[in-house]
């Protein structure tokens, strides 16, 4: 067992897979020499050589193309936009062309690609750099959206999604990469996380907190602070949001009657929305409340720390939210 | 070029055209095909002659108007047909339609639809290619008016920065749909769009099956030998509109016939068989018969293929095969 | 007053309003000498000259980049997609530029722009030309979304969006077109529908059903068929899902105590998804029912048309919805 | 040029540097400028030179490192330090930071953080102009780098096609992030992709502010008579890091030395003025003074400026004066 934060999670399930499998590559803006804006892959430059790691032009739209044609060639790409905010010129080859090659065709083609998408607000860059879009690419069948919130999911869902024939887009809260708060133990030993299942992340009777990525942090920190109150929340990590595992999220509603979703993304059609949605139908006699939805607010990032601050979540909002319905 | 090689190539390019005609008829007439269908008729050389210069293990991937590709690489005209018909036993098993034909095992990747999209795919086929150390190459066909969105640009700088084995070939038919080069584009020579990236490229007769050919066969080399993308800029027609339904009145009077009666590729690979190879008319005519029954019999496969079955609708969101999970 | 298909009234709304104002000009592919595909434009190029109906190259990101920035510097570009799947590799331009300059500016800047997408699928196109990916669209705050249901709405709507001054998305459903069921007294005297207002287009006592665009027509099929059997089913058009006016809903929700919401798009993460979190929240004591969500199922669209149309939702497919919550 | 004007250019090219070191420190000194930080020292003669030559109601539209281009347009160094520091006298209220200034009034567009995007934009500022009938031109700017995406390529298309009154300003600083041209882009002269768009290219000394100035004037001239797009690549080099914290590993040993032991900006045309116009050093250190007066000013009006109400997160999502709703 390590000790390590998201971002060493990554770079670990990274380095593992492309020792583990020499069709694993890694293609992306600064990815080889500069070793990731982030630092994620660091190092990769050295031990796997220049064919395996590959800075591209700032070209997202053949970087997510190229890696697609790769994928369904045989090789197991893993692209990497600098940050989601890029993927958005490369959205027709990733939710119209990585997405759709297997069904389009019949089944004949797999498309083995991860995407990795560095994403998130509140780093103070402004409305066209601070996105956090996760439901817009969930939106579409044949792609595969999937949102770590530890060190321990990171690597596990990381090394899934490398191993997965179909696409899939790997976001990583830029926000919790060097965490301290978010280092967590991660067994030396081989292990994956399977996609497409959510995780109770602490256990209570009171209400169910249903969020992921960044939101599962300020959610426990809200937990903590219920708790001392007698509030018991249990938290449950969707982890991917395409396919949406509702099952664990249905059964703690059965148990709490009630619920509060929280996610990073603009409110309106967000995740909540849809989590919502499939509570009060597919758990219809046991809603005690409105079930409630903390997301950011629907208004483009600013620049100002503090006005940048005031459109996200929090754990007050998440008390708040809690406290309305109990 | 021996004999049985240009008999061959004679038989594919009428089986295009008459498989296209009578696609015409079946989805104009019968209402037996739907949504787009975009015929390649005038383009027959292109396909055939290029096709005819790869070696097992090549790439081919192109754009929606893919009957000539999908012919050419050997898919059977009842698959083609049966899945522009929408029935289970298509290439696609009727997931897919005109635009969308492919064969795994051919190495053909498909039939797209959006414009340049797979400019970009076939790049990366590519890349898969010299990732892996073989000597397989890509052929990546689009239009004239595809030069003009940011795929085609990112991808040839890409392939060009990378020396990827790839020979983007331009099917230049002057327009895109109802616009013209002249309209659409700054360059009104590919080549020179291909200069920017530093990648050879070379303007060729894309109704002369033989030049055609010769110039994809030096392309191909080209690539295996490491040389990096090659650009062929293929001087072609197309004699239907864009896709069904179109009047076609964009082009000025007597454009069409010029080509059709001076260039048709079919016409002058015939005048090649019987002048230079003293082919008789007799043997012409009995592949255009063969050709007409392969048809035929093509249509009647696909009346008589099912449908596919409505719980087959969620098959193949994802590939099947997953290894982990 | 005349009667007028669906494309008809958008034709008008377009030559009455270049007739008005002559800072608005069309630019797209084969808007001009074609005529438009769909032939909306036909006679425009003639009437406006090539200075005001522009042929663009296929170029998509600067279609919509190059009308951002026309908007910004004082004309008032209408742009058009040949279809709203061409409108993804237009992604950032749209939602991340048109969008956002308003806002990041600080309101400096205004962004005059309708950007219109004929869309819809079950035209056997296939999985990459047959999306209703509204919804995403809609995410973005900073972007009005429209989808007219009616000639009537279409024309008043698309006025309203012209003379706007921010970016619009103006989605025209293809299959209304040229419907006869949808022809409609369109008034020839100046009238505008306005932005971000529902609608109700048939008043019932019995089940809301909540829709907009294709789905209005099945949701009258379906409520011609129910009121048969003595069911009155009120249905709303939302018109406007981007800013989405609640208002009409919530009061007849709260008149219906259930509601069904129909869509052409894919359900998971989709519009009703939102009216199910909104009404479920805001009208919490009113609810009788699980509402219901009648949508296109999650999966690209296939070519075979019986089986696409399998995917998309029909007047039985409401009929289902309602009667299983009554 | 007259004196006058040349002490103007060297004011403006002393403020951009003071200005841009002392955003440096308090940045990574005093914390009080957050997200990214990208410094324009060494290409100081770029903006300034080819802003003094345009006119009243052309449009200047650049990317995310516009500090100089914001200076030189006009925009106080109070309200650009101002937005920096995210407070609401901003250049546009806080809301945008370092890589989104603007200034209607100065018909300065800002200021884009997507790599190219503004690139169309631009370019619709050109064709509104065209439309409209007025002779003022766009002068839009970009990176190296920027060249290799998708929006370059359609935008300098379309523009070529249509003949907009826009200049296309390439600021050639050898790198796009740390990745050099040689890595990242085919054609290693950016002037050799305008071609492809027959689009008129030169390439300028970006270190000369005189044969920048000479070279926009002659641009700007040509789109004001109807001439179409023109293209500038001005060679020049940036001294810092990409973003704030990158210890620019990835230059050849001592690249930057030369660049700036032999070619800087400002030793250039202070050489010029002592030398060419016997201007006294001493008129030249009271600029410098003047200069760091006003970074001074600026720091202390931003230091006593208020942040932002949180009550007007909500403002601006729309533009308020919509005409009819
Ligand atoms: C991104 C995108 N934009 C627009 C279209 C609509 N469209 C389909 S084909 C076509 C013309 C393409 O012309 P060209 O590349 O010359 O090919 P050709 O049809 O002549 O074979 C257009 C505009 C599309 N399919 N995709
Ligand atoms: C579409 C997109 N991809 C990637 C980035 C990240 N990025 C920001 S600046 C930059 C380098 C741009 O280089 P260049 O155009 O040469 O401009 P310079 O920074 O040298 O002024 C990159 C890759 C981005 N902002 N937008
Ligand atoms: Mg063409
Ligand atoms: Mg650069």
């Amino acid at each position: 067992m390590a000790r390590l934060t998201l971002r060493e999670a990554i770079t670990e399930a990274l380095r593992e897979e492309m020792r583990r499998d020499e069709n694993v590559f890694i293609m992306g803006e600064e990815v080889g020499a500069w070793g990731g804006t982030y630092a994620v892959t660091k190092g990769f430059l050295e031990e796997f050589g220049e064919n395996r790691v590959r800075d591209t032009p700032i070209s997202e739209m053949a970087i997510a193309g190229a890696a697609t044609g790769a994928a369904m060639a045989g090789t197991r790409p893993i692209a990497e936009f600098m940050t989601i905010n890029f993927a958005f010129v490369a959205f027709d080859a990733i939710v119209n062309h990585a997405a759709k090659v297997s069904y389009m065709f019949n089944g004949q083609f797999d498309c083995p690609i991860v995407f990795r998408a560095p994403g998130g607000g509140g780093k103070q860059l402004g409305a066209t750099h601070s996105h956090t879009p996760d439901v817009i690419f969930a939106h579409f069948p044949g792609l595969k959206v999937v949102c770590p919130a530890t060190p321990y999911d990171a690597k596990g869902l990381l090394k899934s999604a490398i191993r997965d024939n179909g696409p899939v887009l790997f976001i990583e809260p830029v926000a919790l990469y060097t965490s301290p708060k978010v280092r967590d133990e991660v067994p030396e030993e081989e292990f994956t996380v399977p996609l497409g299942v959510s995780d109770v992340k602490r256990e209570g009777s009171d209400v169910t907190i249903i969020t992921y990525g960044e939101g599962l942090h300020v959610s426990l920190d809200a937990a903590k602070a219920l708790a001392k109150e007698g509030i018991e929340a249990e938290i449950i990590d969707l982890r991917s949001l395409q396919p949406l595992d509702m099952g664990p999220v249905i059964e703690s509603f059965k148990k709490t009657f009630k619920a509060v979703v929280v996610e990073f993304g603009h409110q309106t059609y967000g995740i909540g929305a849809e989590i919502a949605a499939r509570l009060q139908d597919e758990a219809f006699d046991y809603i005690d409340a409105p079930i409630k939805r903390v997301a950011q607010y629907d208004v483009p990032a600013p620049y100002s720390g503090e006005l940048e601050r005031a459109a996200l979540p929090n754990a007050d909002r998440v008390i708040a939210a809690v406290k309305e319905i109990l | 070029m021996d004999k049985e090689t240009l008999l061959d190539w004679y038989h594919q390019m009428v089986l295009i055209r008459r498989f296209e005609e009578r696609s015409d008829e079946l989805y104009q007439l019968e209402g037996k095909i739907k949504g787009f269908l975009h015929l390649y008729i005038g383009q027959e050389a292109v396909a055939v002659g290029t096709i005819a210069a790869r070696k097992k293990g090549d790439h081919i991937i192109t754009a929606y108007r893919d009957h000539g590709h999908a012919l050419a690489v050997g898919i059977p005209a009842s698959q083609v047909m049966a899945e522009l018909m929408g029935k289970a036993t298509g290439a696609v098993g009727g997931r897919g339609g005109s635009m969308h034909l492919a064969s795994k095992e051919r190495t053909f990747w498909g039939g797209y639809g959006i414009v340049g999209a797979h400019i970009s795919l076939g790049t990366g086929m590519a890349l898969a290619e010299k990732y892996k150390g073989t000597d397989n190459v890509c052929l990546c066909y689009f239009g004239d008016g595809a030069t003009n969105i940011g795929y085609f640009h990112e991808s040839l700088n890409m392939a060009a920065v990378w020396d990827l084995p790839i020979v983007f070939i331009c099917e230049n038919n002057k327009y895109g749909m109802g616009t013209s080069i002249e309209k659409a584009s700054a360059a009104h020579k590919m080549i020179d769009k291909a200069k920017a990236y530093k990648i050879p490229g070379k303007q060729v007769d894309g109704m002369d099956i033989f030049a055609v050919y010769e110039a994809t066969e030096k392309a191909i080399d080209a690539c295996r030998k490491g040389k990096g993308p090659q650009f062929l800029e293929m001087m072609t027609y197309r004699y239907e509109g864009h896709s069904i339904g179109d009047r076609t009145r964009y082009r000025p009077e007597g454009e069409l016939d010029k080509w059709r009666d001076e260039k048709d590729p079919i016409a002058t690979l015939q005048n090649h068989l019987l002048q230079e190879h003293k082919v008789k008319e007799a043997d012409l005519v009995a592949i255009d018969k063969k050709v007409i029954k392969e048809v035929d019999e093509a249509v009647e496969f696909s009346d008589d293929s099912p449908l596919p079955a409505l719980d087959t609708l969620f098959d193949h969101i994802y590939p099947s095969n997953a290894e982990a999970n």
